[in-house]
């Protein structure tokens, strides 16, 4: 289906433009994916800082049963600013946004992706709408927490309008990407590069940018409603007018369970990436990888009432949500098996990016683990809106989502910098940050079974052993994080030039220099099979010139 | 004056279609599709909330809304079906190079496009002034009806500008007869929205 | 997509043993959920019949995902360091190079799957339990407000706002609604939850099965004071003490309610309030939030030394004056601003006499 | 002859003329190459069924509501 190098030329793949001069053509309204992605990366990390501070702000509250480190307003507000910023900011545009622009393109073969203006256009939204939310903070920052169920937040402070814009806004910046992407993978593959011979980070971002473009869209369809309901009074979701609280929660989920999936597929390529290139080893079970992922992305859009089972949804309702929920285990536990798998009998090299790989298969396991317990309605009607849930949904997301994203920066700096990241540093980091995280978030399971419901700022004095635990941990959690950054600033300076290929990784971006150039292939290659055979020669042809000092051949369709 | 210009612009378009185009347009084309099946989700989701609403256990319409006319919306879909069908010819034409015939079907289209418009303004004016209907005192109803439609409404708006703009560079003949991809872009963005309005209608009107 | 020059694989003896030692890891793991008495531990005793059958499933899950979880990272753990690239390996050495191994993949999707379907008919089991358990005895209506719940008895006008009494062993059907916004009703010791949706009357079927008190608590976001809408109880009594309970009430509502309109601090006979029970009272009842301090020493609200005869802060957090009626008037009715919340009296469990007593104590600290 | 009888006459003889002009166009498209043109026939069959929807509203027998007691 890709489209084959025509004979004559005179296509895409031979169409490269002159690379803009200009400091702000080229860093700044780049269309260059590369650039755009480190941007998406940049700014992502910008707002995780903030996020951090917002859930260091709420773990220090919590250090006391009495609270009393900021107000409860405050602590709504922070808590609610703190998921919204971590789901919205962080996770989905560092791994769709940031990771997807910067690798897959390399990967499959292309110059750039299918709309590179579109990729501009959607990185600048991001940061505007991150700004938004911000802002929201100096009109009162909403306090229903990162889902807003009405009619609480109908009454909340005037920063939940712009809370609801500025999600409005990131969801069509995703909306874009996922469209983009779908293009790009579908049409721009080179030549020979099948589906079943695509690495299969390109698979995490194909699965997951469908689910960008039609779930957002849904979002985008339930924040307008809040929005209009609570700047014009338009009765959506307001009982006392005839509306329905419980119609948010449907708008809502559509979108926000197969978010979840938006932000852990990608991750699961990083970690498919990750760990064969370290295990010097083929991936286990390619196919069936590549095909639970989309697995996983479809039967997503059918399980969201499982968030619902106390609202009052309809007894024979629920079952299916349930059921379905479960089916998911099966292609999840398929990945996971395989990943391990792909361990056995290989040559593992401890680098920093395949420690947190490792990470991310324990914590993401115990994440995946808990989540079939809250799919059974009668121990979620026990445990819904309890601590057992942060504690979920912080192992997929910070354990799954995140520890991905460490893994993929240490894996691809070198490919965005030219440097290496110190492993000295990055190890401690790695321990640190483990150690630290479980340490918070792993009391979190036995204090929600014990009775410790969410969303509060003050709790019963039998809570606080555990509390102050995870408090303390968390500090650990933030040193681990504070090494990352310094690593950074660090070897972004000073680290180990890394060459074209530090890793021995055999996908496509390792087999051209670091940083690639702005035109990323002189030919486009032609790919003969699958990249992660390690006892045969690399599949690829036409990549001879890459490293040496040939110039790019002038486009032949060039005007 | 414009159509003449529109007939000149389809001669010298032989033979110029080159491998860059061709996978351009293919591009292009995907993308505008997804771009058109987000924005049926960005429906989809508001009818449901429509249909979710209305069938909250309330009865609908709700106390003290009349129905809908619905003789009248009949009409005016007509109108706007009516438009898709011309929209359909208009593209037909200018494959076969009949260019002429294809400036007055886009041109019919956007007339008829804009009578949609205007049978809209008058059942608004209607509902509003006659009904004492608004979309934020009349409950679900308002809500529903007014942005659904209202949002649709919106869709045919940009639409017509967006036919006229195609109408404005045919006849500055940016299009040629191989190389005419904005045209077949307006064609289905003008058919998405007619189509919308099948279900919008049977849904408001007639269920 | 085994090829031909695909390696034999063979597992070696350090596999089988490591193997054997997750099994009896997993199996001790098992035999430990099902003997640790975990509820028992957390405080959460068992108050009617299908909280039984939910920690039954509980200790399913567990038991079953931590033997998983077991095998996982034992074997994660394992590979780790037996297939760690050792200094005597040449620097471009490669793993067996295995690509799949059908059969293997086919055993973790089926298994997998039939586990799926395992849990499947078990929750289904329990979950009809729950939803169809017997509803033809008692109907409580239970609401949800800011910050606090409200029980209505069936033949009885009024609302109960302190504790909910239900009799052991009659089947209980109870409506749950709300009055503002969206709360949720949990009572842990029932493992049973149900959200309160204003506009939509839910409902949950059990029957009592242990007398005790438990805690209701909210687990739905609902505003400033969610976090302190866990201290009313649920209280389950023998069938003599209940209908001790229930008429007691229903002749006392009849009083209450004759005497109730007075709602102003006007009713509050502030002459009668006592210092010693007033310090009492505000050391149960108020030291959660205030201090008896300065007014800028800040728990939640502020500090209450001299609130009455502070000439920097002449007004209270309304506006009024500071005086004594004011401040009853505050206890009375609570307050709901910009500052911040504080609970009404009914939510506090103050009478007209504790309020005196609470002015009289202010009163008298400067 | 009323307004409401002359919107239902229009309503008629235009379905008509929409889904005859529609379907037409559908068979004649039936065999055209293309991405779009699957597209192209999804959408004129559908404008054919919102044609003789609006058709059969006009004839009375869809939307035929009784009036609603005040």
């Amino acid at each position: 289906m890709a489209i084959a190098a025509a004979p004559h030329g005179g296509g895409i793949a031979d169409h490269i433009h002159p690379e803009p001069q200009s400091f702000v053509r080229r860093y700044v309204f780049s269309i260059d994916h590369k650039i755009i992605g480190i941007q998406y990366i940049i700014t992502g990390f910008v707002f995780f800082v903030l996020a951090g501070l917002l859930a260091e702000t709420i773990r220090i509250q919590l250090m006391h049963a009495n609270g009393g480190f900021v107000s409860p307003q405050t602590y709504n507000e922070v808590y609610s600013i703190h998921g919204s910023t971590m789901v919205w900011l962080v996770v989905i545009p560092l791994l769709t946004g940031g990771f997807g622009n910067l690798v897959f393109p390399l990967q499959i073969g292309a110059r750039d992706v299918a709309f590179p203006w579109l990729n501009m256009l959607s990185y600048w939204i991001f940061p505007i709408a991150g700004l938004m939310l911000f802002s929201s903070f100096l009109m009162g920052a909403p306090t229903a927490g990162w889902t807003e169920y009405p009619p609480i937040s109908l009454e909340g402070q005037a920063g939940t309008s712009m809370w609801a814009a500025a999600i409005f806004l990131v969801g069509v910046s995703s909306t874009l990407t996922g469209i983009n992407f779908v293009v790009t993978i579908m049409k721009m593959r080179a030549p020979g590069m099948t589906f079943t011979r695509m690495p299969l980070f390109c698979w995490g971002q194909f699965a997951t940018a469908p689910l960008l473009m039609i779930a957002t869209t849904a979002l985008a369809a339930a924040l307008a409603a809040l929005f209009m309901e609570r700047q014009f009074g338009v009765p959506f979701f307001d009982p006392t007018k005839g509306g329905s609280p419980v119609l948010w929660q449907h708008m809502f989920w559509f979108y926000s369970h197969p978010a979840v999936y938006i932000m852990i597929l990608p991750a699961f390529g990083i970690v498919s990436e990750v760990l064969p290139t370290f295990s010097r080893k083929p991936i286990f079970g390619y196919k069936l990888i590549a095909f639970s992922s989309m697995a996983i992305a479809l039967a997503g859009f059918m399980v969201w009432a499982h968030h619902m089972f106390t609202s009052g949804l309809a007894p024979y309702l629920q079952l299916p949500f349930m059921v379905i929920t479960f089916v998911i285990a099966v292609p999840t536990g398929i990945k996971i098996f395989s990943w391990t798998a792909t361990l056995w009998g290989g040559k593992i090299h401890y680098t920093t990016a395949m420690l947190f790989a490792m990470g991310f298969l324990v914590l993401f396991t115990l994440g995946g683990i808990t989540g079939i317990f809250l799919a059974a309605i009668p121990f979620d009607l026990h445990l819904h809106g309890t601590y057992f849930v942060v504690a979920h949904f912080h192992y997929v997301l910070v354990g799954g989502s995140l520890m991905g994203i460490f893994s993929g920066m240490y894996y691809w700096f070198p490919k965005m910098s030219g440097r290496l990241l110190s492993e000295k540093l990055g190890k401690w980091h790695f321990w640190l940050f483990f150690i630290g995280f479980n340490g918070t978030f792993l009391p979190m399971h036995w204090l929600g079974l014990e009775g410790m419901p969410r969303w509060v700022s003050t709790y019963d004095p039998q809570f606080q052993f555990w509390n102050q635990f995870a408090s303390i941990s968390s500090f650990v959690m933030t040193a681990g994080i504070l090494l990352f950054f310094a690593n950074i600033l660090y070897s972004i300076r000073f680290g180990k030039v890394a060459g074209a290929n530090p890793w021995g990784a055999r996908t496509l971006e390792w087999q051209i220099p670091s940083p690639p150039h702005y035109y990323n292939f002189k030919h486009i290659p032609t790919v003969y099979g699958l990249p992660y055979d390690f006892s045969q020669p690399l599949p690829y042809r036409g990549l001879e010139d890459e490293l040496n000092d040939t110039p790019p051949p002038v486009a032949a369709g060039a005007h | 004056m414009a159509v003449a210009s529109i007939t000149q612009g389809g001669h010298d378009s032989h033979g110029e279609i080159d491998q860059l185009y061709i996978e351009t347009r293919e591009l292009r084309l995907q993308g505008f599709l997804l771009f058109l099946v987000s924005d049926c989700v960005l429906f989809s989701s508001f009818i449901f909330a429509y249909l979710y609403l209305r069938n909250s256990g309330q009865g609908w319409p709700p106390a003290g809304i009349n129905r809908l006319d619905v003789a009248f919306a009949a009409v005016n879909s007509v109108v706007l079906f009516g438009s898709g069908a011309t929209m359909h010819y208009a593209l037909e034409n200018w494959k076969h190079g009949n260019f002429m015939k294809f400036a007055w079907m886009l041109i019919f289209t956007i007339v008829l496009g804009v009578g949609f418009l205007c049978g809209q303004g008058y059942e608004y004016t209607n509902l509003i002034f006659h009904d004492h209907v608004s979309w934020w005192g009349s409950g679900i109803f308002g809500a529903s009806f007014f942005t659904l439609t209202g949002m649709h409404g919106f869709h045919v708006f940009v639409g017509v500008c967006y036919l006229t703009v195609l109408l404005l560079q045919s006849a500055g003949g940016v299009y040629t007869k191989d190389k005419y991809f904005g045209l077949t872009a307006g064609t289905l963005y003008w058919h998405f929205v007619d189509v919308i309005w099948v279900v919008l209608f049977s849904i408001f009107y007639l269920l | 997509m085994v090829e031909k020059n695909a390696p034999a694989v063979r597992l070696g003896r350090g596999f089988w043993i490591v193997t054997a030692v997750l099994a009896i890891l997993a199996i001790a793991s098992i035999v430990f959920w099902y003997v640790a008495p975990i509820y028992r531990w957390m405080h959460l005793p068992v108050a009617i019949a299908t909280a039984k059958q939910v920690d039954q499933l509980s200790r399913f899950m567990l038991a079953t995902g931590s033997a998983l979880y077991i095998f996982v990272v034992g074997y994660i753990v394992y590979f780790a360091i037996a297939f760690r690239v050792r200094k005597s390996d040449p620097p471009d050495a490669i793993g067996i190079q295995i690509h799949d191994n059908h059969k293997l993949e086919f055993w973790w999707t089926v298994i997998p799957a039939a586990f799926v379907v395992l849990l499947s008919v078990l929750s289904i089991k329990i979950w009809y339990e729950i939803t169809l358990a017997p509803s033809n005895g008692l109907v409580v209506e239970a609401i949800g407000h800011k910050w606090y719940y409200t029980f209505r008895y069936p033949q009885v006008n009024g609302e109960i706002t302190n504790a909910m009494h239900l009799p052991i062993g009659v089947p209980v059907t109870l409506n749950l609604t709300s009055a503002d916004v969206i709360h949720s009703f949990w009572v842990p010791a029932m493992r049973l939850k149900n959200d309160m949706v204003p506009g939509l009357v839910t409902q949950i079927h059990f029957t009592p099965t242990r007398i005790g008190t438990y805690q209701i608590i909210c687990t739905q976001f609902c505003g400033i004071d969610h976090s302190l809408m866990h201290q009313q109880r649920f209280v389950i009594d023998s069938q003599a003490n209940y209908q001790k309970w229930y008429h007691a009430w229903q002749v006392k509502n009849a009083k209450v309610s004759n005497a109730l309109p007075s709602t102003s601090g006007a009713s509050v006979n502030l002459a009668a309030g006592d210092v010693a029970a007033g310090k009492a009272l505000f050391a149960q009842k108020c030291t959660a939030c205030h201090a008896m301090a300065p007014f800028t020493t800040v728990k939640y609200g502020p500090g209450l030394l001299d609130v009455l005869h502070d000439p920097t802060h002449p007004n209270l957090v309304n506006g009024q004056p500071a005086n004594p009626a004011d401040a009853a008037a505050i206890l009375e009715k609570g307050y709901t601003g910009t500052m911040g919340s504080m609970p009404n009296a009914v939510t506090n469990g103050l009478s007209s006499q504790d309020i005196a007593n609470l002015v009289a104590y202010l009163n008298s600290m400067k | 002859m009323n307004l409401v009888t002359i919107e239902h006459i229009v309503a008629v003889a235009g379905g008509i003329v929409v889904a005859v002009v529609a379907f037409y166009a559908l068979y004649k498209d039936w065999k055209t190459p293309g991405v779009e043109n699957n597209v192209f026939r999804l959408m004129l069959l559908l404008l054919g069924v919102g044609a003789v929807i609006a058709l059969l509203a006009g004839l009375g027998i869809l939307g035929n509501f009784p009036a609603k007691a005040a």
